[in-house]
């Protein structure tokens, strides 16, 4: 027989202002199986979790179930309540009657009976669940670090620097990212090459780190601890252990008309590069669409020129397999494209620039070196506005409906260094709203305002167009209530960013969620905000969201922190609810298998007793319990039932409907 | 003896249904069947066969036994059979011999201690109009188990031609019903009938599967019966389905089943076949584990096991249903002439 | 049709004399000319009784899921249709295809004496086939009734051909034709919900759950029917109630989509004559019509529809788009 | 049974919604979260992935009275299990289909992607549903009369 | 018709929903009306909001809006200043007793000089 405890949480107000647990607690008590129900303040508080413990120990429970918030916050927490004090902790249910009930009704009588009903259901369930053991599975001792921008290199460092391997892969020919493009950093405008290039170099000499440049993940298979991560090194047709970094291919080669995508295309570069003069690796890349040799066949220059003989033109995308316990994600991210935003002329004057360009053109290294020139005619630019805002926070459909957070901050930055490094300019900013939250953030804007005479707009540029060679920004100032025109030099626009488009490859391989802003999923917005959903699977920066450098170091710390934790265990409980079929019902019909997107389906011959002394072999399911990952797909394509979810079973879900159903 | 015109059939019907059920063979998408008569019915005493017998009528396919009412922590049990009465008398329109033969059959079962009260409440409730054949078909055989097709039992025996009902009663029953619809009839018939029975039998005695000897299926040969190696071959076909079973007049078993109602629980009956794999599947297991075995069962039971509980009587009686509708053509006549052999030969 | 019987014949008895099959599964005679039933032969002597004609319109295929695990090879006669469901049985892994031997006979269609008793013709001994016209001799004389009329509801619109044959035995060609086995379905689709929900109504209020449709379907052949196992949670064995027949239908249909090969064999069971196929063609004609012509049991390998999809596949609740109320 | 008398009461219908753990139920969550309402009469079954729900849990629902049963998942290409919700968007649209073939009312079963992101998509979907079930009244034809035998 | 209901009105008018608007002023940086306006296009927009509409009732702006749609064009919440400004507009016609124009009634107007752009814009309008 059996013997449900059932625990009604108030959440404080949150649910017990909605509906009547006490209420709740008490019709439950009538319920058949029922022997012990309760009301709580904070079930999930030290006391409401002693509280189940006792009563699981007193009352001899065999399951229980917890009406309280969602089963994605606190299952775990109850589940482990349950356990401590002996009771298997799949014999636990959640009825969620904070986020599906008193949350979302409002009439405390209709929320009430919906809880009611929501608790039977998971009385319902409860009674079919089985006590389920996790099973093992071993940790690869490996980490692999998708993306080697600031946050997978720091990432990268802590975890090495924890004694694990790691790997880091990234797309482009060197590490470095973004954040190597960037000039200055905020608030405290360090330089950002020079605090970034020695945590590249620390990469390319940490004897744990492997850096796979101009690489791409090409496929994932396996699950947390055990991932099998095929990799595609792409060719660059330059031997890497040959290259040492001379540049003198660089200087020979007759191709030199390339746009220089470090610089953001302002300049070019030769067909046979190294991206920068600080690149990890340092080695050349051939861009085979540039290049003559491929192009004609003829030339081969470089590779006359090359010293050690590490030109290779025949070189092949080659692919490589490793087995990772843990993966970071750490893709980064790219100002969205403008094409959409003709009102401020960015595809027609060459003056209109984005930030980042900016900060190339702000760039000791960048193709100015350092000067501020004004793209069309190389002159310095007396007037400069910029224009915040340009696709963030934008709900029209042009651009990206989330505050893309970074751009009001290096705004101010780059206004500020403008007027330190150019006094005479004048430089302007239409602005919607100025957010600085972050320490010494705010008091950087206003330095830019009170000590070097910014001039903050409030309002936004209606239209930018060329006058007279002059950059005619039209725009309203909204404290003035004035529409005004500002004749300028350069416009500067505050592009919002968007994650980097290859994420959705990646999530795609790792079956990471992703939401509609390409944006991986946390797997908790507050309490596990460097997890994905996916088991394993950790993400750090942009990625996840729009956030700057120090905060992307800090999630990157916080994603080694996670992988190391993960990688220091040997082997890890798996998830029990995997599907489990009845052999003596299964076909053999592999119909399952077809469907099982991991592979976790083989078929076994067995003998089976038919009665009358008769046996008979029949061909049967047979699930891999640690590469099942639970989903239930096989279950529905049997036809004869004889496979079945546990945890999820065909008769505890068919249990709730019928107490859902049920008046 | 009474007659009534063809065409006066359906105020017949109309009168029989202002006071009482009426269950008579309907066309009803596609395949007659009994069902309540309705204005607007598509009569058809002309079909031999119904495709289910008319056993349905005393014995549904499903009915509740008893039902589980659930509050809370509390069950309260209500037996809705133990004090069921039949509250409107109904009348069994057009049964043929055989199916009447088969309700001979039946009551053995049901009206045996412990009487079935539904069954028994609906015998009692019931009056049997039925209908002699004029044109059996070559699946009949009900002349083997000594049934006269020309002149069926009843409460009231009729007779069909192109344009009269032929009515004569034969209980107080069958008196009470013709003095309802009196106002219908009209005296005579009898030459008709008797001339309508003399060709009929004509083609009874020449049908043909009426010379199957049944005289082996006795109580002395039952051990020998069980082990004959035909069976095996006999049921190689047989997909164990229920067809035979549920269009069969005699067949009586059933299985007990609960259902979850929103209240709680109703525990009902269904038809149950001996076909069926899990038919004696008991806590244990299984007893027959073979289809063979299952198979064998079924014709055993009738033509050994029952007639030596009740007298000789068989439970066959040679309807010819399972014969047409046999989805693999397999029968009690093949297994008969398997086993028994004809009496010319 | 009776030259195809004797050389039917002749294979067997060559095939059981050498001793390359132990057995021969074909039809065997009943007590009329029209009932013949399915049979398996393991000696020449048995043979006495093998017909093949007109009236064998049951498919072999399922029976060789037993057969094929017994000792020895297995020779089978399968009409066109039949030899869909055998591949898709070879497909499924329940017939070992390398104890099959398979001998592909001619079928120009089979006939249904339920439909020729409808037509008042009964006692048949015999009938004879030309063409468009059945022959049926009685012992009141001869009748003359169209074969469109009463062939069975599973030949009327069969183009199938042969997709599986160790040898074949085909004397006479069958002429292509041009149906559309999908007409029925069309007409349903066309009513409206009210509509079509009477004519379901009707004509499933019949069913009597013998399971025969279930029983002979090919690719019904689970080891336990969902329906008979108390633990599925929707066992049961009820008719009466309107619902059961409905959940029995519409499950057994969708468990078969993908699956089934339209050979018809539900409906030619159904004691009550119910029209099974046209639930099962329903599902055939919208897989066709969302993810591409796709016919069962054409091949012994490959996914089926419903194990299978493409990332641009149509969203449920368009399904409806475009169609008639 | 005694209460017969009272039953004036405006038509409710029982809806029934099978949610994916990974968006549908966590869109739920997020519905909950910013207190975005919608009826109460809707109930939330938690399932691993849409493709765990076999079409019996849809009949079964309609059987046990339920008048609209929605299921949710990730949308196409986002499922957490890689391809769970393809085969579950081809079963149920073959499923649906069917059903409207054999005379159910379309607008009684629903299939919608609702991602964890989409808290007022899943509330405006639910509101929508229950409003289009209101509108059609009682499931009358897949409903198992036993049921709501009321004793 | 109170006050509030004009308000509802003119909401329903514009079809546009001016809580979405996060007062950016776009819509008024790019209006090539904009100095010839009492109320600007943004004001129209957060006034609306407020209730505050007998000063819109009153303003020119609503004269001599060009229904261009640049400030719709731009807008980066969807919301349409020109919708309201119309709306506006339309109110202040049936205020006035003069309620729509019908097209039967344009060809008789229509002079060929006339832009085709201020026929749309006119028919607009005139027909709410």
């Amino acid at each position: 027989m059996q013997r449900i405890g059932v625990f009604i949480c108030w959440c404080g107000s949150n649910i017990a202002a909605t509906v009547d647990v006490e209420k709740v607690a008490e019709v439950i008590k009538s319920e058949p199986g029922v022997v012990y129900s309760a009301n709580y303040q904070y079930m999930c508080s030290e006391n409401g979790q002693q509280l189940i413990k006792q009563a699981i120990k007193e009352h001899n429970l065999t399951g229980i179930v917890v009406g309280a918030c969602s089963p994605r916050m606190h299952e775990a927490t109850f589940r482990k309540a349950a356990e401590a004090a002996g009771l298997n902790p799949y014999m636990v249910e959640i009825a969620n009657i904070r986020e599906h009930c008193s949350w979302i009704h409002k009439d405390m009588d209709e929320a009430t009976e919906k809880a009611v009903i929501l608790v039977r259901t998971a009385i319902a369930k409860v009674k079919l669940n089985a006590p389920l053991t996790a099973g093992e599975s071993p940790v690869v001792k490996r980490a692999l670090v998708i993306g080697g921008g600031i946050a997978g290199i720091q990432a990268a460092l802590d975890i090495a620097d924890a004694g694990f391997e790691v790997d880091i892969v990234e797309k482009n020919a060197t590490i470095g990212g973004r954040m190597a493009q960037i000039d200055k950093t905020f608030p405290t405008l360090d330089c950002s090459a020079c605090i970034l290039t020695p945590k590249m170099v620390d990469c390319a000499q940490h004897e744990k780190i492997d850096i796979l440049s101009y690489s791409e993940v090409e496929d994932v298979k396996g699950f947390v601890g055990n991932f099998s991560v095929t990799i595609r090194r792409k060719a660059r047709y330059v031997d890497e252990t040959k290259c040492t970094g001379c540049k003198i291919c660089m200087e020979k080669c007759p191709s030199k008309k390339g746009l220089n995508t470090f610089n953001m295309g302002l300049n070019t570069r030769p067909a046979i590069h190294i991206p920068f003069a600080q690149a990890i690796p340092n080695v050349a890349v051939i861009d085979a669409e540039q290049c003559i040799k491929f192009k004609t066949g003829k030339c081969g220059i470089c590779q006359k020129f090359c010293g050690v003989g590490a030109i290779d033109y025949e070189q092949k995308d080659s692919f490589i397999e490793r087995q990772y316990g843990a993966i970071v994600v750490a893709t980064g991210f790219k100002p969205i494209e403008l094409t959409a935003f003709n009102e401020y002329g960015y595809a027609d004057n060459k003056d209109v620039i984005t930030s980042l360009e900016l900060e190339r053109l702000m760039n000791a290294a960048g193709p100015t070196n350092g000067v501020l020139l004004r793209p069309s005619d190389g002159q310095h630019p007396k007037v400069i506005t910029f224009i915040q805002c340009v696709g963030s926070r934008d709900t029209s459909g042009c651009g990206k409906p989330y505050c893309s957070k970074i751009c009001c901050m290096y705004t101010a930055k780059h206004a500020m260094l403008i007027r330190e490094k150019y006094p005479d300019t004048e430089v302007h900013v239409f602005y919607i709203d100025v957010r600085t939250p972050g320490k010494n953030y705010d008091e950087f804007y206003r330095r830019a305002v009170e000590q070097y005479g910014v001039d903050y707009i409030k309002g936004m540029v209606g239209k930018v167009y060329n006058e007279n060679g002059k950059l005619m920004v039209q725009g309203s100032n909204l404290i003035d209530n004035e529409q005004i025109t500002i004749e300028s030099d350069l416009v500067v626009l505050a592009a919002a960013i968007e994650p980097e488009p290859s994420v959705r490859k990646i999530a795609t391989l790792l079956t990471a969620s992703i939401d509609t802003n390409n944006f991986l999923t946390e797997s908790h917005a507050k309490l596990r905000p460097v997890e994905s959903p996916t088991a394993g699977v950790y993400l750090a920066g942009v990625c996840q969201g729009p956030k700057d450098i120090p905060e992307t170091v800090s999630q990157a710390s916080a994603c080694a922190a996670k992988v190391i934790g993960l990688l220091a265990k040997d082997k890890l409980k798996t998830n029990p609810c995997v599907a489990t079929p009845d052999e003596t019902m299964c076909n053999g019909c592999s119909q399952c298998a077809n469907v099982c997107a991991y592979g976790a389906i083989t078929y076994v011959e067995k003998e089976f007793r038919l009665g009358g002394g008769k046996t008979e072999i029949r061909r049967v399911a047979s699930v891999n319990p640690a590469v099942c990952q639970g989903c239930g797909a096989c279950t529905v394509t049997c036809p004869s039932g004889a496979m079945d979810l546990k945890g999820f079973s065909s008769k505890q879900i068919m249990s709730e409907v019928d107490a859902i159903c049920k008046k | 003896m009474l007659k009534i015109a063809k065409e006066r059939l359906n105020e017949l019907y109309a009168k029989i249904s202002e006071t009482m059920g009426l269950f008579i063979p309907v066309n009803y998408a596609g395949e007659v069947n009994y069902k309540v008569w309705k204005e607007g019915a598509e009569v058809s005493l002309e079909t031999l066969k119904t495709v289910k017998s008319p056993k349905n009528m005393f014995f549904p396919q499903t009915e509740n036994m008893m039902k589980f009412k659930t509050e809370g922590k509390n069950i309260e049990i209500i037996d809705v059979r133990k004090d069921y009465k039949e509250e409107k008398p109904f009348v069994l329109f057009g049964v043929k011999a055989c199916d009447y033969k088969a309700i001979e059959v039946l009551d053995k079962v049901f009206l045996a201690e412990p009487v079935d009260t539904y069954y028994q409440s609906r015998r009692e409730a019931t009056t049997i109009v039925t209908l002699a054949c004029s044109k059996p078909e070559e699946s009949c055989f009900c002349g083997v188990f000594g049934i006269d097709a020309t002149a069926p039992q009843g409460d009231v025996t009729t007779w069909l031609d192109g344009e009269y009902l032929y009515w004569q009663a034969n209980t107080e029953k069958g008196e009470a019903l013709t003095a309802l619809i009196t106002a219908l009839t009209e005296e005579g018939g009898e030459e008709t009938v008797a001339g309508q029975r003399e060709t009929t039998k004509a083609v009874l005695e020449n049908l043909p599967f009426a010379k199957l000897d049944l005289s082996r299926f006795t109580p002395e040969n039952l051990n020998d019966l069980f082990e004959a190696k035909e069976w095996e071959e006999m049921s190689e076909a047989c997909l164990g389905c229920g067809t035979c079973t549920f269009v069969c007049p005699t067949c009586q078993c059933f299985d007990i089943r609960d259902f979850k109602t929103n209240e709680g629980v109703i525990r009902y009956r269904c038809w149950d076949s001996c076909m069926y794999s899990d038919f004696t599947l008991m806590a244990h297991g299984n007893s027959r584990t073979t289809q063979m075995q299952r198979f064998r069962q079924r014709f055993m039971h009738k033509l050994v096991y029952y007639p030596s509980q009740n007298d000789g009587l068989y439970s066959c009686v040679g309807c010819g249903r399972c014969v047409n509708k046999c989805p693999q053509r397999l029968n009690i006549v093949k297994v008969v002439k398997t086993l028994g052999g004809k009496k010319d030969d | 049709m009776k030259d195809v019987e004797l050389k039917m014949l002749e294979r067997a008895k060559a095939l059981l004399e050498s001793g390359e099959v132990a057995r021969v599964i074909g039809w065997k005679k009943g007590d009329f000319c029209h009932d013949p039933s399915p049979a398996s032969f393991e000696s020449v002597e048995e043979l006495d009784s093998f017909v093949y004609d007109y009236f064998c319109g049951a498919n072999l295929s399922k029976y060789l899921i037993q057969m094929s695990k017994k000792e020895g090879k297995t020779a089978v006669f399968l009409k066109p249709c039949d030899s869909y469901s055998f591949n898709q049985l070879v497909k499924e892994h329940r017939i070992k295809r390398e104890n099959v031997y398979v001998i592909a006979v001619e079928c120009l269609g089979k006939l249904d004496i339920e439909k020729i008793k409808a037509k008042g013709v009964s006692f048949v001994t015999g009938v004879e086939v030309q063409d468009k016209e059945v022959k049926v001799t009685t012992p009141y004389g001869e009748e003359v009734l169209s074969k469109p009329d009463v062939v069975l509801t599973k030949c009327a619109t069969c183009n199938k051909t042969h997709q599986v044959k160790d040898e074949e035995i085909i004397l006479h060609e069958r002429p292509e034709r041009d149906v559309n086995r999908f007409e029925e379905v069309e007409k349903l689709e066309a009513m409206t919900e009210d509509e079509r929900f009477a004519y379901w109504r009707a004509q499933l209020s019949k069913c009597i759950r013998c399971n025969a449709c279930r029983n002979v379907c090919p690719a019904c052949s689970c080891v336990k029917c969902v329906f008979d196992n108390p633990a599925s949670g929707i066992a049961a064995k009820a008719n009466d109630d309107k619902f059961e027949e409905q959940l029995f239908h519409i499950i057994r249909a969708f468990h078969v989509a993908g699956r089934c090969t339209d050979c018809g064999e539900c409906s030619r069971v159904c004691p009550q004559n119910i029209p099974l196929h046209l639930l099962n063609r329903k599902f055939i004609k919208d897989i066709d019509g969302l993810y591409g012509e796709y016919q069962a049991g054409e091949t012994d390998e490959g996914k089926t529809p419903l194990t299978s999809y493409t990332e641009g596949d149509a969203e449920p609740n368009d399904v409806f788009k475009g169609e008639a109320k | 049974m005694q209460e017969v008398t009272t039953e004036k009461k405006e038509f409710t219908p029982n809806i029934v919604a099978f949610c994916c753990n990974w968006c549908s139920y966590a869109g739920a969550d997020l519905a909950g979260s910013s207190r975005l309402t919608y009826p109460a009469n809707v109930k939330i079954i938690r399932v691993p992935c849409s493709c765990r729900v076999n079409p019996t849990f849809v009949l079964k629902a309609f059987q046990q009275g339920a008048d609209g049963v929605i299921l949710c998942g990730c949308h196409p290409g986002d499922c957490h299990y890689v391809t769970g919700n393809y085969y579950t968007r081809r079963r149920m649209a073959l499923l649906y289909s069917f059903l409207n073939y054999m005379g159910i009312e379309k607008e009684r079963t629903r299939v919608e992607w609702v991602s964890a992101a989409e808290g007022a998509r899943f509330s405006a979907v639910m509101n929508d549903f229950v409003a289009q079930v209101t509108a059609l009244g009682e499931n009358k034809r897949l409903t198992d009369l036993r049921v709501k035998e009321g004793e | 018709m109170t006050n509030e209901e004009r308000v509802e009105n003119i909401n329903r008018l514009s079809g546009t929903d001016v809580r979405k608007c996060m007062k950016c002023g776009k819509c008024s940086g790019r209006c090539p009306a904009f100095k010839d306006m009492d109320i600007k296009p943004h004001q129209f927009v957060t006034k609306l909001g407020k209730g505050q509409i007998e000063e819109l009732l009153e303003s020119k702006s609503i004269w001599n809006c060009l229904s261009c749609m640049a400030c719709v064009e731009r807008c980066p919440r969807g919301v349409a200043p020109a919708a309201v400004i119309e709306a506006v507009r339309d109110t202040v016609v049936r205020m006035q007793g003069k309620n729509g124009i019908k097209a039967e009634e344009i060809p008789p107007i229509v002079d060929e000089l006339i832009p085709q752009q201020l026929l749309v814009s006119a028919y607009r309008k005139y027909n709410k």
